[in-house]
C-alpha cells in the first residue's frame, strides 16, 4: 500500500478503470499530453493513447454536451471541467440533458458520465478559479453530486462515480490536492456513494462538512466533543447518518465554502429542521462564505470559513 | 506578397426535381421505381398523420404540436438514406423523419399527448428522444458519431436543426468538435425560413446556412429540401462519406414552414400570406407527384388508394393512442435515476 | 384605474418605462412584431420600433451577454428569455459576469438589467416549458431574484426592478399571466424590491410561497388562522418580516413549485433555524414540487403543490 | 441546374513588414516617423514590463501572470489604430493592449497581485475589465457596439480572444449577433497557435481563423501578427469601418505564444523547442527595429536610451504597486450590488 496525495490517488482510480472497462475514456481541456492543469491524467495519454483520452477544443458546453453522446451510445466518459468557475456553459447540458436523459426516454437511455472539475479557493489564481457552486447541482434530480476530502477517499469514490449508472458531479478541492498524503491501497476498492463518513464519533455537536472544509473542521473540533461527519456525497445526502447524530447531540453546525445564502448546507439544516426538529437543543448554524464575489487572492483566506470562524460557530450552539 | 488569397470556399446548391416533376436524369439517384411508390407513399402519410395531429389539438384530445407541413421531402429524404445502423437525433419537429424511420405513429400522439413512454424508443431502432431545447442535441449525435467511430461500427449519426438552431452555441461547438474529431456526422438543418416569428434573414446575416461548414473545416452543401431525389442524394452521399471515415458534413435542406410554428402560434401576426402562397407550388409532394404521373407511377386510383391507406393508418395510430391508460403519478419519480433515492421512496408515498 | 391581467399590467409597465427612459430596451426571441409568446410585449414595437425592441437570433447565451455589454455601455435592457427551462445556457452569462463586472471593476461598470422569463407549470406544453428554477439565482450574490404573483404587484415590481441599478431576474408565472385581474393604476408607482407581503394576517402559522404558488396557498388558508406571506423578492428577502412572523406564530410551512432538494424554501428554512429557532413551536415543514425530472403535461398537474398537499402541510405543523 | 455555386468567400492574409526589416512601401500606413518612434518604444515598454512581471511571480510578489511575450506587435497595432472614444474588451492575455491604450502599469501588477482594485478602470479610458473566462467577454462587446449605434456614438468597440477562445460557444453567438445587428465592433483573435497546450490544428479543422467570418456575413482577415504595420493597416480599416456604418470585421493576427501559457504552465511537456526556436526570427520588436534602422530611425544609442527609459517607468509601477496598501477584508463584501443587503451588513461584522 503507498501514500500518496490526492492527486495520485484520482489519477490512480481513472488508470485503473480504464484499464477494466475500455469503455472508460476521458475528454477535456489539456487533460492529454499535458496531463491536465493539475496533472491529474497524466501518464494517461501515454497508456491509452489518443482515442481514449482526448484533448477537447475549447468549450464546455460541447465536452459535456459530446460526453452525454458518448454514454448514450454505450461508453462511460469522464469529462474533466478545467475549473468549476468555468462549469456553467455546461449548466444547460447538464441540467437540461445529463439529469433528464434516463426520465425521458423512460430508461431507455442513461448518461453515466463523470464530470470532474476541481473547486474552491486554493491556488491564489485569477477570478474564477476559486468557485465553490456544488449546491447549484444538487438541485437538479438526476444528478448526483460527490466531494471527497482525503486520497483513499477520493479513490474509492471515484471508482463507484465512474461506475455509477446515472450522472455525476465530482468536485476535487484545488487546496487538498497535494495537501494530505495518505495510504491508499492499489487496485480495486470503492467508497459507495450516498453514504457519509463519521470521522471523529463526539456527544455534544455534530459539525457537517465536506471536501476542502473537512481539513479546518477537524482542526477546529480539536479538543471538542463534537461529532464530524464528512458528507462526501451531496445529493441524494445521507440523511440517516445526520439525523442520527443529530439525535445524539441535539446541535448541528454546517461548514462550506460557497456563499450562505442557498448553499448546501441550507439544504441540510432545512431537512434537519424538518424531520429532525424535535432533537434540537438550539439553533442550527451554518459558518460558510460570505455572499459575495469570490475576491482575488488577496483577500480569499478571509472569505472561506476559518478555524476560527468553525469555532466561534460550534461555541455559539454550545451555548444552548 | 503583401495581400495574398491563403483559403477559399464555394458554397454549391442541388436541385434535381423541378417544381413542374422534371427530373435532371444524369443526377437522379438510384431508385427504383418500387422505391419511388415507397417515398411518395410514406410522404402521404406523414402529411396525413400531421394534418390529423393538428385536428387532435384542436379538439383538445392532444397539447401543442409542432406540423411538418412542406418539410415533408427534408425529413423523408433524410431518414431514407440511412441504413438501419445509423442514428437519428431529432428536434421536436421532426415527426416526419420518425416516421420515416419506422417510429410508431401512435406513440409520436401519446408524446405529444403529455405521456414521455411515447418517447420511450424501441430497442433496435436508432433513434434518440426528441429534443425540446434548440440546438442542444447536436451535441450528443457527435458525440455519439465519435462513440461509434470509437467502437469501430459503421454507423453514422444524423442531427436535425432548424435555420434557429444554428444561432445557438451548441450548434458550433458540435460542428467545430465534428470537424476535430472527424466524426460520422451529418448535421441536417432544415431551413424553414422562420424560427418562430424571426426570419431566416435576421438569424443570420450569412446568405446561406450551408456556408457554415467552411467555419468548420468541412463541407456544406444547401440542397433544394422540397425536392425528395436531391435531399436524398445529398445524404446519401454525406452519410456514406461519414461511415467511410470521410468525416462530417452540413446539409441545408431549403424548405418552407408552411403551417404556423406550432399550435399555439398565429403566423399571420408576423407573415404576409402571399409568401406562404409562393411557396404552395413548390410543395415536395405535389411534384413528387408529377413526376411519376410522367413516368407512370402514378395514377387517379393509385393516388386514392395511398390516401385511403394512409387515414386508416392514422386512425389506427389515433386509437392505439387513445386506448394507453394514463400514466400514474408515482412514474415520474422512477428513472429519476436508476433507483429511487432515500428522499424519492419517502416522496412516493404520496401516492 | 383599469381592471387587467398580469400580461396587461406588465405590458404597461415596460411602455410607460420605456417612454420615460429612453435608455431602456428590449431584447429577445420573437419579442418584436410577434408580441413575445405570452403577447406580453404586444404593440411595444409599433410603439418604439425596432432599435428599442430587438428581435434577436436565437441564442439565450448571446441575449443575455450582450444586454450586459449594452447595460455597461449605459443602456437599461430589458431581456426576454422564452421560458424558464431555457435560461440555461445564459447562467454563465448570468453568474459569471452579470453578477459580477459592478465587484470586478470596484464600481465603475454596472449591470442594470432585468431579465423576465415565464416559469413553472402552466400551458401543457412540450418539456422544458414548465420549470421553476429561482434557487439557483438566489445562491449567487450580486443577483436579486423577484416573483410578482399578481398584476398590481407584476407592474409595480417590474418598474423598480428596472430602476434597480443591479441585475434582476424576474419571474412570470405563466399559470397566472392570465388567471387573475385586478386592479392596475395606470401610471407611476413601485412595489419596492426586497419586501414582502403579508397577503392575510394570522396567529396560528405562518406560510411562505411567491409567485404561483400564492394563489394555492390563499385557497389553502381558507378558514386557518394563518398568516400569508408573498415574499416577492427572493434574493435578498426580507428576513425581518419573515422573522416577525415567526415569532408571532411559532409554526411554518414554505411552498413552492420547484423540487424540495436545494430549493429556496431551504434557504428561507434554514434561515429561520439560525436565526429565529427559538420562536418555533415544531418542525419547518416544505411543500415542493417532488425531487423529480418535471413530467410531461399528463401529470404536472400531481407534480406542483395541490391545496390539498399545503393543508396537509399546514395540518402537520399545527399538531406542535 | 443541377448544382449550382450560390456564394463563395475568399480569406486575405496581408503583410506588409518582413522578417528582415523591409517593408512593401505601396501598403504602408500612414506613419510618421514620430510615430513609428512611439510604436517602437511603447513595443519595447511591453517587453520590460512583462518580463519584470514575470521575475515578480517567481520571487511571489505577484500571483500567476500570463506574458505576451511574442504578441507585442499584434496587441499595440491594434490599440494604436483606435480613437478615444473606441472601447476595448480585453481578455486575461491584453497586458500589452492595456499598456498601449494607456491604462497604469501599477494597476496591472495590482490586479495580478490578486487586488481588483487594480481593474478599477479610471473614468475617461474606454476599457472593459479583463474577463477570465475564455470567449465570453465577446457578447460584452457587441452588445457595447450595439449601444453606441443606438446612442448615435461614434465609437468602434474591440473584443481580443484567442485561438482557443474560437471554440466557445459565445464566439459564436458574439460573431452572430455582430453580424444581424451590423455592429460597429472589431474582432481581434490573437492567434498564438497554442490553447495552453492544445495546438491551434486541434482547436479547429478550419485553415485560418479569418475564414469564420464568413459563416456571419461579414469579412474576416489574416494578418502577420507579428507584423506591426499590418496589424495596424488591418484594425484602422476595421474601426473607421465600423464606425462608418459598415458593421463588423474580424481580424486573426497570426502569432506565437513565445512563453509558457501562465507562470502555472510548462510548455516544455507538450511542445518542442524547435517550433519556439523558429519564431524567434519572427520577432515583433525585432522586424521593426531592423526597419527602423534602414530607415535612419534606430541606432545603438537611441536603443539603449528606450531600454533605460522603459525599466525606469517599469520600476517606478512596481514600487507604486507595492506601495498600495492591502485590500480590507470587508472590501469584499462592498460592490455586490450597490447597496448591502440586510444579511451582508450583518457578515460585515465579522471585520
Ligand atoms: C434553447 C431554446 N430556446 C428557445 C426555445 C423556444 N423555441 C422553440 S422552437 C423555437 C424556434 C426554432 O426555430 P428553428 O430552429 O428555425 O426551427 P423550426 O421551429 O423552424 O423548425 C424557439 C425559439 C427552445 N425550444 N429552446
Ligand atoms: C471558459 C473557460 N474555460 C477554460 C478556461 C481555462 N483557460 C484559461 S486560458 C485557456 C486557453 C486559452 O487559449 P486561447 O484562447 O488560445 O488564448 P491564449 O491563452 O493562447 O492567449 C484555458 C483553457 C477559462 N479561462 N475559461
Ligand atoms: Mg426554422
Ligand atoms: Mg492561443
Amino acid at each position: 500500500m503507498a501514500t500518496m496525495n490526492m492527486v495520485h490517488a484520482i489519477n490512480l482510480a481513472l488508470k485503473e478503470e480504464m484499464q477494466r472497462d475500455k469503455n472508460v475514456v476521458i475528454l477535456g481541456e489539456d487533460v492529454g499530453r499535458d496531463g491536465g492543469v493539475f496533472r491529474v491524467t497524466e501518464g494517461l495519454l501515454d497508456m491509452f493513447g489518443e482515442e481514449r483520452i482526448m484533448d477537447t477544443p475549447l468549450a464546455e458546453s460541447g465536452i459535456v454536451g459530446v460526453a452525454i453522446g458518448m454514454a448514450a451510445y454505450g461508453l462511460k466518459p469522464v469529462a474533466e471541467v478545467q475549473f468549476m468557475g468555468f462549469i456553467y456553459p455546461a449548466v444547460d447540458q447538464i441540467f437540461n440533458h445529463a439529469a433528464r436523459i434516463r426520465s425521458r426516454s423512460r430508461g431507455r437511455y442513461s448518461v453515466p458520465i463523470v464530470i470532474r472539475t476541481p473547486y474552491g479557493v486554493g491556488i491564489k489564481s485569477p477570478e474564477h478559479h476559486s468557485e465553490s457552486s456544488e449546491a447549484h447541482f444538487c438541485h437538479m434530480p438526476g444528478i448526483k453530486v460527490v466531494v471527497p476530502s482525503s486520497p483513499y477517499n477520493a479513490k474509492g469514490l471515484l471508482i463507484s462515480a465512474i461506475r455509477d449508472p446515472d450522472p455525476v458531479i465530482f468536485l476535487e478541492s484545488t487546496r487538498l490536492y497535494r495537501m494530505i498524503k495518505e495510504e491508499v491501497p492499489e487496485g480495486e476498492y470503492t467508497v459507495p456513494l450516498g453514504k457519509a463518513r463519521i470521522v471523529q464519533e463526539g456527544g455534544q455537536v455534530t459539525v457537517i462538512a465536506w471536501g476542502s472544509m473537512l481539513q479546518k473542521t477537524m482542526k477546529a473540533v480539536e479538543g471538542v466533543d463534537a461529532e464530524v461527519i464528512d458528507l462526501m456525497t451531496l445529493n441524494p445526502f445521507d440523511e440517516e447518518t445526520v439525523y442520527a447524530s443529530v439525535k445524539k447531540t441535539g446541535r448541528v453546525v454546517i461548514v462550506h465554502e460557497a456563499p450562505k445564502t442557498g448553499g448546501f448546507g441550507a439544504e441540510i439544516s432545512a431537512s434537519i429542521a424538518e424531520d429532525a426538529m424535535l432533537y434540537l437543543k438550539g439553533p442550527i448554524k451554518r459558518v460558510t462564505g460570505y455572499d459575495a464575489v469570490l475576491p482575488l487572492p488577496k483577500l480569499e483566506d478571509y472569505y472561506m470559513p476559518t478555524v476560527e470562524r468553525i469555532l466561534k460557530g460550534i461555541d455559539e450552539v454550545m451555548q444552548y | 506578397m503583401p495581400e495574398t488569397t491563403i483559403e477559399s470556399c464555394n458554397v454549391k446548391r442541388l436541385e434535381i426535381l423541378s417544381e413542374t416533376g422534371d427530373a435532371d436524369e444524369s443526377m437522379m439517384p438510384p431508385l427504383s421505381d418500387s422505391q419511388i411508390r415507397e417515398l411518395y407513399e410514406t410522404l402521404v402519410r406523414m402529411r396525413t398523420f400531421d394534418h390529423r395531429a393538428l385536428n387532435l389539438q384542436r379538439e383538445g384530445r392532444i397539447g401543442t404540436y409542432a406540423s411538418i407541413l412542406g418539410q415533408e421531402a427534408s425529413q423523408l429524404g433524410t431518414v431514407y438514406a440511412l441504413e438501419k445502423t445509423d442514428w437519428v437525433f431529432p428536434s421536436f419537429r421532426e415527426n416526419g423523419a420518425l416516421i420515416g424511420r419506422g417510429y410508431e405513429m401512435y406513440m409520436i400522439l401519446q408524446y405529444w399527448g403529455g405521456d414521455e413512454r411515447g418517447i420511450k424508443i424501441p430497442e433496435g431502432l436508432n433513434i434518440f428522444p426528441i429534443s425540446i431545447p434548440v440546438g442542444t442535441h447536436i451535441l450528443h449525435a457527435v458525440g455519439a458519431a465519435i462513440a461509434a467511430k470509437y467502437k469501430g461500427d459503421k454507423a453514422a449519426t444524423l442531427a436535425y436543426f432548424g435555420d434557429g438552431g444554428t444561432s445557438e452555441g451548441d450548434f458550433h461547438e458540435g460542428m467545430n468538435f465534428a470537424g476535430v474529431f472527424k466524426a460520422p456526422v451529418v448535421f441536417i438543418c432544415q431551413n424553414n425560413q422562420w424560427a418562430i416569428s424571426v426570419p431566416r434573414a435576421k438569424q443570420t446575416a450569412a446568405k446561406t446556412i450551408a456556408q457554415k461548414a467552411f467555419a468548420y473545416g468541412f463541407e456544406g452543401v444547401q440542397v433544394d429540401g422540397n425536392d425528395i431525389f436531391a435531399v436524398y442524394k445529398a445524404t446519401k452521399a454525406a452519410v456514406d462519406k461519414a461511415r467511410g471515415g470521410g468525416g462530417p458534413t452540413l446539409i441545408e435542406c431549403h424548405t418552407y414552414r408552411m403551417s404556423d410554428h406550432t399550435t399555439a402560434d398565429d403566423a399571420s401576426r408576423y407573415r404576409t400570406k402571399d409568401e406562404v402562397e409562393a411557396w404552395k407550388s413548390k410543395d415536395p409532394i405535389l411534384r413528387l407527384k408529377l413526376y411519376m404521373e410522367k413516368k407512370g407511377l402514378w395514377n387517379e386510383e393509385y393516388g386514392k388508394q395511398v390516401e385511403t391507406d394512409a387515414t386508416a393508418m392514422v386512425d389506427e395510430a389515433v386509437k392505439k393512442a387513445e386506448a394507453v391508460e394514463r400514466p400514474k403519478p408515482a412514474d415520474m419519480l422512477t428513472y429519476t435515476y436508476k433507483e429511487l433515492t432515500p428522499r424519492q421512496v419517502k416522496q412516493m408515498r404520496d401516492f
